[in-house]
């Protein structure tokens, strides 16, 4: 139910972004989740407090899911001075490490490794914490990955790589530029546990990094999933403006309705359960947004602070 | 600069760029393209090539910067002349030692035996909250790396020239441009830029500015309006750093007796630190004013809009420090 | 410097490093060591630590510099104090955006929610027929890169100190030495020395050389043997990069009225360019003559010992310059 | 019978090497490829006029199998005027492109992307050629190798991924830093044909190599070719001045000694072949040292020649 609910804020979360955007009231490149929140879910509703996340560009869904605050969200999307890095990162960098997400980034594949490091450090420090890696199908290109793949098993680092397979690098089909069957198959030689998962079915999707949690906590080392789900909108808002029509129609297969009809066939969610979480949400997510538009420019001082410590 | 001609083609700058590209590859067959969606063509400067020269010529390319640059290495000591976008180019980083220690220096290593002739382009600068890792501009690294010719045109007509003068040079290249001056307007005059040149414009004599890129439209910008109180700032548009035209810069300097440096990139080790020593040593005694250095302090590239505009040097900032260099 | 007192112990510099390490290691669990051999310590400043703390605290690794020293901002921000080596310095190449995007941007970038307290060292320098790709002086690199600190100790005292300093910042910090100092004896004194500090010895009154590293060592030498002619050389030994200690710097200069700037890096955007530009910002008027740069020109290390020799810095070159600035 | 002498050159060049360095006469670090003979010459014999290779620190059997100048050899080890790279190389970066082969890389996995973009080059040229990439099982943990498997197979690039497994990264056996069982199997999922093979067996190396060759050259890619093989001495000469003894001696399986069995068991050697060779191969070499040690320096200006064009 908790999952529902956290996946209908995402939607809802990203669909005001884009309606942001579309009414110039964004700045910066914004690239949306919608259709992936099942991913995000999946996975970290399996992980707990004091567990971390690393992230990517496109993030908001994974901050989302490990429970950020969304006004602290927005305020730092739109680069206002109660942000959660002081408007200082923005929308590819939202990131709360006190709350178990270390970080998003900006550069594709930077953040596996310390999804790496943080295990090792939790493992060290006995803290019972693990970490999960969410990368894209694009990541599984760049070589820190491999890097990392190797290391976290040589380490038998309590650590879940994500890989989150939406079909698209930037503009291109994945296939185009990924030789080989499957992103999974990369992970297996390493001697690591690597699944393929229809990333769009959060109840699998749980399911699986309820294992790989297990697994991880009980040090047997990481674990690969890769989540096969879909970009729905394109690789950043805007742009039409120059990218020419590259996408087949994503398949309609919307991971909060077949989450809705899981819950329904269960006799868990009763007629009129989504709409009201929607309303809920909508109006929770209104208030955030108010707020954070409401709130200053950071000082212009700040920009010369959070160098070093 | 050239002079107007009134029949010269007006372009924007990356288009302008993408066109140098197209020119070289219809006389050169081996000049080829790759990178990440360059057929779709993000950045610009490779829009529309793939509908001209077909997919064989221009390569989308997986996120895999080392290898793919690498590649372009080892394509580029094969016999073509491989054209690679690479995006923004702090992205480089990902590739760092493809660029430092092997197209930078196999040429050397092998005692000449091997030329590079590749060209590299990315973007480089703050266009509006890109944020930390996607606002550089790193030309210093690139310069302190080493064996790397560097190119930053800030004009349609130089985005032009300097492209085809590094797809022509037997060098590898780095092409920077920067992403808030892609649509710049400007005509193509017929006189050719190469490697080395500097733009002197406009003249004047009381004050030189030197500057790159998005910094040397400002820098015209300012010169304009101070040219409107009495004050002749000239400006020295170093649109290519390696080779570094220090006769223009020795020149103008000398004339003027004061210089304002002025650099997107981070101040500490910057390309303003080293024409800054530079002119110190090579023009000492004609100064007449310490030369001073407007770059951005030593703070990645902030998102909010209001904190990257208070970083990067703004019109106001340069003139401000031009005025004082002016009464030192 | 701290007076030599007759007690203090005596060590070589890479031991010394060691020590420092081990220093750190005894009191804070947190500290832990990785990189390629660590254990064996091919290097040396990680020999003998496995001994005495463990595999479990002193890691080997593959040949992964990115995932390792990535894992290694990782493990920082999760608590721990990682401290890695990385071998020769410019190997940080094919890692470079875990050091310019990741460890020197994340704090800012998060508004200051997270340390990264990790250090790196790396040796840096030429040490005899190691050609181009084992020679470097990246230091200028990881200076323009931003958001590191640097530190490159002359002196087993130093070497000490600065490596405990390192470790104990909250900072990622690239800690260098000279290969060609590894064997270096010194003593180390119970004065410690901070992150910022620089090191005046000797003292003069003629010209202040600014020197790190070897080139500290050289210009130490020239400044002993040019005392017996009668001119007296004070040497700054800029010991750490960042912070750069501009105040001892300019205090020196403002002195002597002459500077020269050695440096093992090469010249273009290079520490010399930087400390040369600052000098000439801060103390213009000070200045009797141009500064002057001595660096590696612009030219990857050579393998030959011959053409090595001709292109670092010698005691010969730095004398000839201080003599010219002396006269100038 | 070439590919005994080959190999006895390659020993004996090797062999000279440690002696000079023991004697003190060479300069910077010295690692040697005595062990691993097999590997070189098995698939270098594959290789053809025009063809490219890359190399790595410890290369100089893949230079000697590519039919390199000896003398010129030694003058670049030692330093000398003459040296392939004018003197500016030395011993981890003897490379003679003119020759086939581009370079050798004190980078570990430096080369591999070049291997791929001369394949590339070569192709889009239609001169026929193709490349191999030689490198150790240590760059098999480097980033660079699997994003260039993944670059290769789209590009169908006519290039042998041929990875020298000798049993040690640096100090270290290679198992203790590369997980998993066996690093062919890393480049299987990019759907890259992946063999291993007894790397001492030259006979079965070459054949491995022509198929893999056939297979470039027809245009149906790369291939990748895991030698398993045994480095006889330590990491670089001189490591014992301070690393403690790491080793297992390695299992004395001289490639040498094989293929000489193998060419008497099939009647091609007659007795005393190979001492003759050596004697005449010891006296090539020797006259080789001699006047490459007689070379001068590089002149001083040398220095600053040959970075630009
Ligand atoms: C090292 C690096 N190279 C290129 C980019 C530009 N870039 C940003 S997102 C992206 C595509 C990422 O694809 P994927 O990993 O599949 O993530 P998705 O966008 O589909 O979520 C690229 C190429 C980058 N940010 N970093
Ligand atoms: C990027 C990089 N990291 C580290 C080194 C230092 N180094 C030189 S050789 C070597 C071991 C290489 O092992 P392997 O690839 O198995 O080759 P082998 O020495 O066994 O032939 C290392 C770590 C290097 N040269 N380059
Ligand atoms: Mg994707
Ligand atoms: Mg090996």
């Amino acid at each position: 139910m908790q999952w529902l609910r956290t996946m209908v804020r995402i939607r809802l979360f990203e669909q005001m972004l884009a309606d942001l955007y579309k009414a110039g009231r964004l700045v910066g490149v914004v690239h949306l989740s919608i259709g992936q929140e099942a991913t995000a879910v999946g996975v970290c509703s399996a992980l707990k407090d004091g567990d971390q996340i690393t992230s990517t560009h496109r993030g908001h869904h994974h901050m989302v899911a490990r429970g950020l605050d969304p006004q602290k969200m927005f305020a730092e999307i739109l680069g206002r001075a109660g942000g959660y890095c002081r408007g200082k990162g923005g929308s590819m960098h939202v990131s709360a490490p006190a709350q178990g997400a270390m970080g998003a980034n900006g550069i594709v594949g930077g953040g596996i490794a310390h999804a790496v490091g943080l295990a090792f450090a939790a493992k060290r420090l006995g803290s019972g914490g693990i970490s999960a890696a969410f990368f894209g199908d694009g990541a599984a290109n760049q070589g820190v990955l491999f890097e990392s793949l190797n290391l976290a098993a040589l380490w038998q680092a309590p650590v879940l790589f994500v890989c989150e397979n939406n079909g698209y690098t930037e503009f291109t089909p994945t296939d185009a530029v990924t030789a080989g069957e499957s992103i999974a198959a990369r992970a297996a030689p390493f001697g690591i546990p690597a699944v393929e998962v229809d990333g769009d079915d959060v109840v699998a999707v749980n399911r699986l990094a309820g294992e790989a949690t297990a697994r991880a906590r009980s040090g047997r080392g990481p674990t690969f999933i890769e989540c096969r789900t879909a970009r729905w909108r394109g690789h950043h808002e805007g742009e039409e403006s120059y990218a020419k029509p590259y996408r087949e129609p994503p398949a309609a297969a919307d991971p909060i309705d077949r989450l809705e009809r899981v819950l329904r066939d269960a006799g868990l969610a009763a007629d009129g359960l989504r709409a009201a979480m929607e309303a809920e949400e909508e109006a929770g997510l209104a208030a955030a947004l108010a707020a954070a538009e409401a709130e200053p420019e950071p000082p212009p001082e700040r920009a010369l602070e959070d160098v070093f410590a | 600069m050239t002079s107007v001609s009134p029949s010269a083609p007006v372009k924007r700058l990356a288009p302008a760029l993408a066109e140098g590209i197209a020119t070289c590859m219809r006389t050169d067959p081996r000049v080829v393209v790759w990178g990440e969606d360059v057929r779709i063509g993000v950045m610009g400067p490779t829009r529309g090539l793939v509908d001209e020269f077909g997919s064989e010529r221009v390569l989308d390319c997986p996120i895999s910067e080392a290898a793919f640059v690498g590649a372009a290495i080892g394509a580029a000591a094969g016999g073509l002349r491989p054209v690679v976008d690479i995006m923004f180019s702090s992205f480089a980083y990902v590739a760092f030692d493809q660029f430092a220690n092997q197209a930078g220096r196999l040429r050397y290593m092998t005692g000449g035996q091997v030329a590079i002739p590749l060209v590299i382009i990315g973007s480089a600068g703050a266009a509006g909250a890109n944020a930390a890792q996607h606002s550089e501009v790193p030309s210093a690294l690139f310069l302190a790396a080493g064996g790397l010719r560097v190119v930053f045109p800030s004009t349609p007509h130089q985005a032009f020239w300097l492209t085809r003068a590094a797809i022509e040079s037997d060098d590898p290249v780095i092409v920077l441009h920067h992403p808030a001056l892609a649509a710049t307007r400007g005509s193509l005059e017929a006189e050719p830029l190469s490697l080395g040149d500097a733009v002197v414009e406009p003249v004047g004599r009381d004050v030189s500015v030197l500057a790159t890129g998005l910094m040397a439209h400002r820098a015209r910008a300012v010169a304009k309006r101070l040219a409107g109180e009495g004050m002749f700032v000239e400006v020295v548009d170093v649109c290519t750093l390696n080779p570094m035209p220090w006769n223009a810069i020795i020149a103008s300097v000398t004339k003027t007796g004061r210089a304002v440096v002025v650099d997107e990139g981070r101040l500490t080790c910057s390309v303003a630190s080293e024409l800054a020593a530079g002119i110190g040593e090579r023009a000492h005694d004609a100064l007449r004013a310490p030369v001073r250095r407007l770059a951005v302090p030593d703070v990645p590239i902030p998102f909010a809009p209001n904190l990257e505009a208070a970083v990067v040097p703004s019109e106001e900032a340069i003139a401000a420090m031009v005025c004082e260099v002016a009464r030192a």
